[in-house]
């Protein structure tokens, strides 16, 4: 049964130096303040999953957690690209990054194959494409009923799954709607899940579009409200999109991302 | 705009997004890239194919938006949409089901068969750049019925040789698709703000198949990093009428505005 | 775009003789009806595929509409066997019924491969199970990651998947809710879909649990309310506990059967 | 009831419920079937295990029935469940992921290594009996971290040789389950009307461990279809308490009038 608990607790226990972490959202739901608890918490050689890291994973590339990212699409939405991960790819700063990178259908996939305890999933693709040969997550397996070659990809299961959802009840039963994203296979698929939550509540109603996970597969809960900024959880705050505009000049300088984590995230004040 | 484009009356992106929007007129349904394909896509439900049911790789299937999206995942395409699927759901019933009739596409790099890079360019002398990477292209690239490719023209986008190759036109040309197992027919347009290329029936290799008004051959084969292969009646593309150019200016505006205010 | 008709000319539109044909329901929500229907219309040598075969496909076995049986559970649920169905297997009344039997796992991940247009879905399952040995629809794949040997079952693409549902708009987008089981699955998996729906409607709104099947997904919608008795549509009618304690005494005998079934389905009074 | 049952106040089809139940006591997640699996389970979450999760075939997820289902689709279940979710994901994601503690099955037959039928039965000059079939018995088998059986105890069920092997136990012996891959435990009680079974944990053969109040264990030799194998020291099972039977009569008799009323 998941334990609520305070963000820098949840870290503490469930986030460990080395782990494989996804702190999964798909543009909906990011749980960015997850994200900077493990900065603070200044864990280092983690290999970060996402489908599609944006600015959060920069931040933490860029703060120097991760030295492996495995992803299918790494960019800010509707700006442009992530500085810190570029750097950290170009140029090995602050420390080196190695990539395991996939298309989003194949990550999905790796997910799905996780939360099925199964050692890996078939799907059609990655016919012709430069990514099959550079992964050595990506195979061929043939069809024993037609012969039909399709590809394989290997399981992805997480040490640690994190993600933000709207709500809990005191159980530790965790309420998530709108865009779900990879959210459900991501959690099924780890060992251990921290889930932060806008609200918690003495009883989950029924909402239309809505997951719930039980208690019983959650690690822990820790109500983070606007955890996910500057993405957003339907229902409570909106996209800040300004923000992700204002991301790119940000982060395209060593100094000046370095001096806005840390005011904006070291700080101790801001520390949960 | 450019003194040209002021003397037309609108941009050459404009005459970009309203071919594109024209190209989508027969598609029950698209599954559509974030960006340029976003905004011809939801043109077209202004225009030329008011039905058309977009599909984003978030899991939107009948997105509605009033506004242009900023992310695939925008609050507006869940809210307005038929159906919220999963993530992997989207991927497997319904893009590599076939169930997609175009897919619509960005690119960084584009070569001769239409083949797309997105995920890196090398340079001389100095570490790769990093691009983006695949994000679901690669698949879309493969089983949508058709693709559809937008993206502005010069010498960076339409290269000689990729250096990787992200998503898969026609390969090296006629045969390997069937060849890849690829199910959809591959890239039939690519569509520029200088004109229009289509994949030659025998070869496959990008033909120059129309220019936009006030373009010609020579700008079009200038902005090709190759030889650029030339059909032998080269349209004009009809000029976007003032009805296009209205829906086209009207969404845009309230894009703006309600992202300004969405921030 | 899914057209609006009759049962009469959904069924004699859609299912033809020798059509492999998925009428699914997990207990809820089963298209008797359309059963029914077919049963007048006198199709003849279906394969029929349902993971969970109960009264209507025992009617439909009893009237001879089917030369096999695609199935991994076939009995009366909370009363018994399925009578119909054993004299067909057992004694080739009236016709022989050849059977491809699985686990309700193999028939899920069938169907599902199926929506997927994949050939083949991976699985851990059938080890040791004298199952395998009698399906050429099961088989073994090795993980091309791990060298791990797993269960392959083989895709199922019906030519016509019928379900039952509570509600359709006019334009025809189906939208179901309460236990879903496998229909969505069976409905994508299929190169033409039915739906029998209890209420026709101006407008969808969201419904907590539901899900909506898009009009382009669906060839035929016919407005059939009580389509499902003695099964029901959550929201719409209830489970006829007693009608399924009632057919087993109908059906243990051929005469009886054959007499239930010309009064109650047969009757040109009854037809759609 | 009974003379014997009269003198004892229960049946022993109460005891085997009251048993199964008590077996329950330790669970966090109950894979359950219908009938006597179903019946024990509810019965658990009013005596000994009132957190107990119970997950349905049906997708049905911390179900919390008022009454007993007829079937793993009666709306009650998923009225009261905390989730509800397609069946695909329910056997992938839940049952073979290794989410759920126990499997508690039923069985047509059995044989000594908690092997089950439920399938076909031969029968001499005669075509095969058919049965309903697998359903979701095997993969519950394989994935449950271990397996509860419930089944009146007579020749019939417990026999030398199953013709059909439908659900997995032990197969032949000790180290069967690791050979095929199975990742559970497998069945560790076997609950009948008249007793307990256990595997002996070198061979894996059943071995009766506990008689319920009033039972010898030569009346379980003589409904067993095999040489039964008895632990040295056979338990007597405590029999039911006034709490768990009353408990259970009081299941019984409201699922009595809610489907009378339901049909």
């Amino acid at each position: 049964m998941a334990e609520l608990t305070s963000l820098r607790e949840a870290v503490a226990g469930l986030v460990h130096d080395g782990d494989t972490v996804a702190l999964e959202g798909f543009t909906h739901l990011i749980p960015t303040l997850a994200g900077h608890e493990i900065i603070r918490q200044e864990r280092r050689d983690l290999t970060l999953v996402r489908m599609t890291p944006d600015l959060v994973y920069d931040q933490m590339i860029g703060m120097g957690v991760a030295r492996k990212l495995v992803f299918s699409w790494g960019g800010n939405p509707g700006v442009g690209s992530l500085h810190r991960f570029r750097d950290a790819v170009e140029n090995g700063w602050p420390v080196p990054l190695e990539v395991d990178e996939h298309s989003h259908a194949g990550m999905a996939n790796r997910y799905v194959a996780g939360a099925s305890r199964l050692p890996f999933a078939v799907l059609r693709g990655y016919q012709g494409s430069s990514l099959a040969a550079r992964s050595d997550t990506i195979g061929t397996v043939i069809c024993p009923f037609t012969g039909e070659q399709l590809a394989a990809v290997a399981a992805m299961n997480p040490d640690v799954t994190v993600i933000h959802a709207q709500r809990a009840d005191r159980s530790g039963n965790v309420q998530l709607w709108g865009i779900l994203g990879v959210q459900k296979e991501a959690v099924l698929a780890a060992a251990r899940v921290l889930v932060t939550v806008e609200e918690v509540v003495d009883e989950l109603d029924p909402r239309p579009g809505a997951v719930v996970l039980p208690s019983w597969v959650v690690t822990a809960v820790a109500h983070v409200p606007g955890g996910a900024h500057p993405s957003y959880a339907a229902g409570y705050t909106t996209r800040d999109n300004a923000f992700y505009s204002a991301w790119d000049p940000i982060s395209r300088d060593r100094e000046t991302f370095t001096a806005w984590m840390t005011e904006h995230v070291l700080d101790p004040a801001r520390v949960s | 705009m450019s003194a040209a484009e002021q003397e037309l009356g609108w941009s050459s992106d404009e005459m970009m997004a309203v071919a594109s929007a024209r190209a989508l007129a027969e598609a029950t349904t698209c599954f559509v890239g974030i960006g340029l394909p976003s905004t011809a896509a939801n043109l077209a439900r202004r225009t030329t194919n008011p039905g058309l049911v977009l599909i984003y790789e978030s899991g939107t299937i009948g997105a509605k938006p009033q506004v242009l999206p900023l992310s695939i995942g925008d609050g507006e395409l869940a809210d307005t949409a038929d159906a919220v699927v999963p993530v992997p759901e989207i991927f497997n019933y319904w893009l590599q089901a076939g169930r997609c009739d175009v897919g619509f596409l960005g690119a960084a790099q584009v070569d001769r068969f239409g083949n797309i890079n997105t995920t890196l360019i090398g340079r001389d002398g100095r570490p790769d750049l990093r691009l983006p990477g695949a994000g679901g292209a690669p698949e879309i690239a493969a089983h949508a019925g058709k693709v559809l490719i937008t993206v502005r023209h010069s010498t960076r986008v339409f290269v000689e040789q990729l250096g990787f190759v992200t998503s898969v036109g026609f390969g090296q040309g006629d045969g390997d698709r069937e060849r890849l197992g690829l199910r959809g027919a591959g890239p039939t347009q690519v569509l520029t703000d200088l004109g229009v290329l289509e994949p030659d029936p025998d070869s496959r290799e990008l033909t120059l198949t129309a220019c936009h008004p006030g373009v010609t051959v020579e700008q079009v084969r200038e902005a090709t990093g190759w030889p650029l292969k030339v059909a032998d009646d080269v349209a004009t593309t009809p000029a976007p009428t003032a009805d296009e150019l209205g829906a086209l200016r009207e969404l845009q505006e309230r894009t703006r505005k309600a992202h300004r205010a969405g921030s």
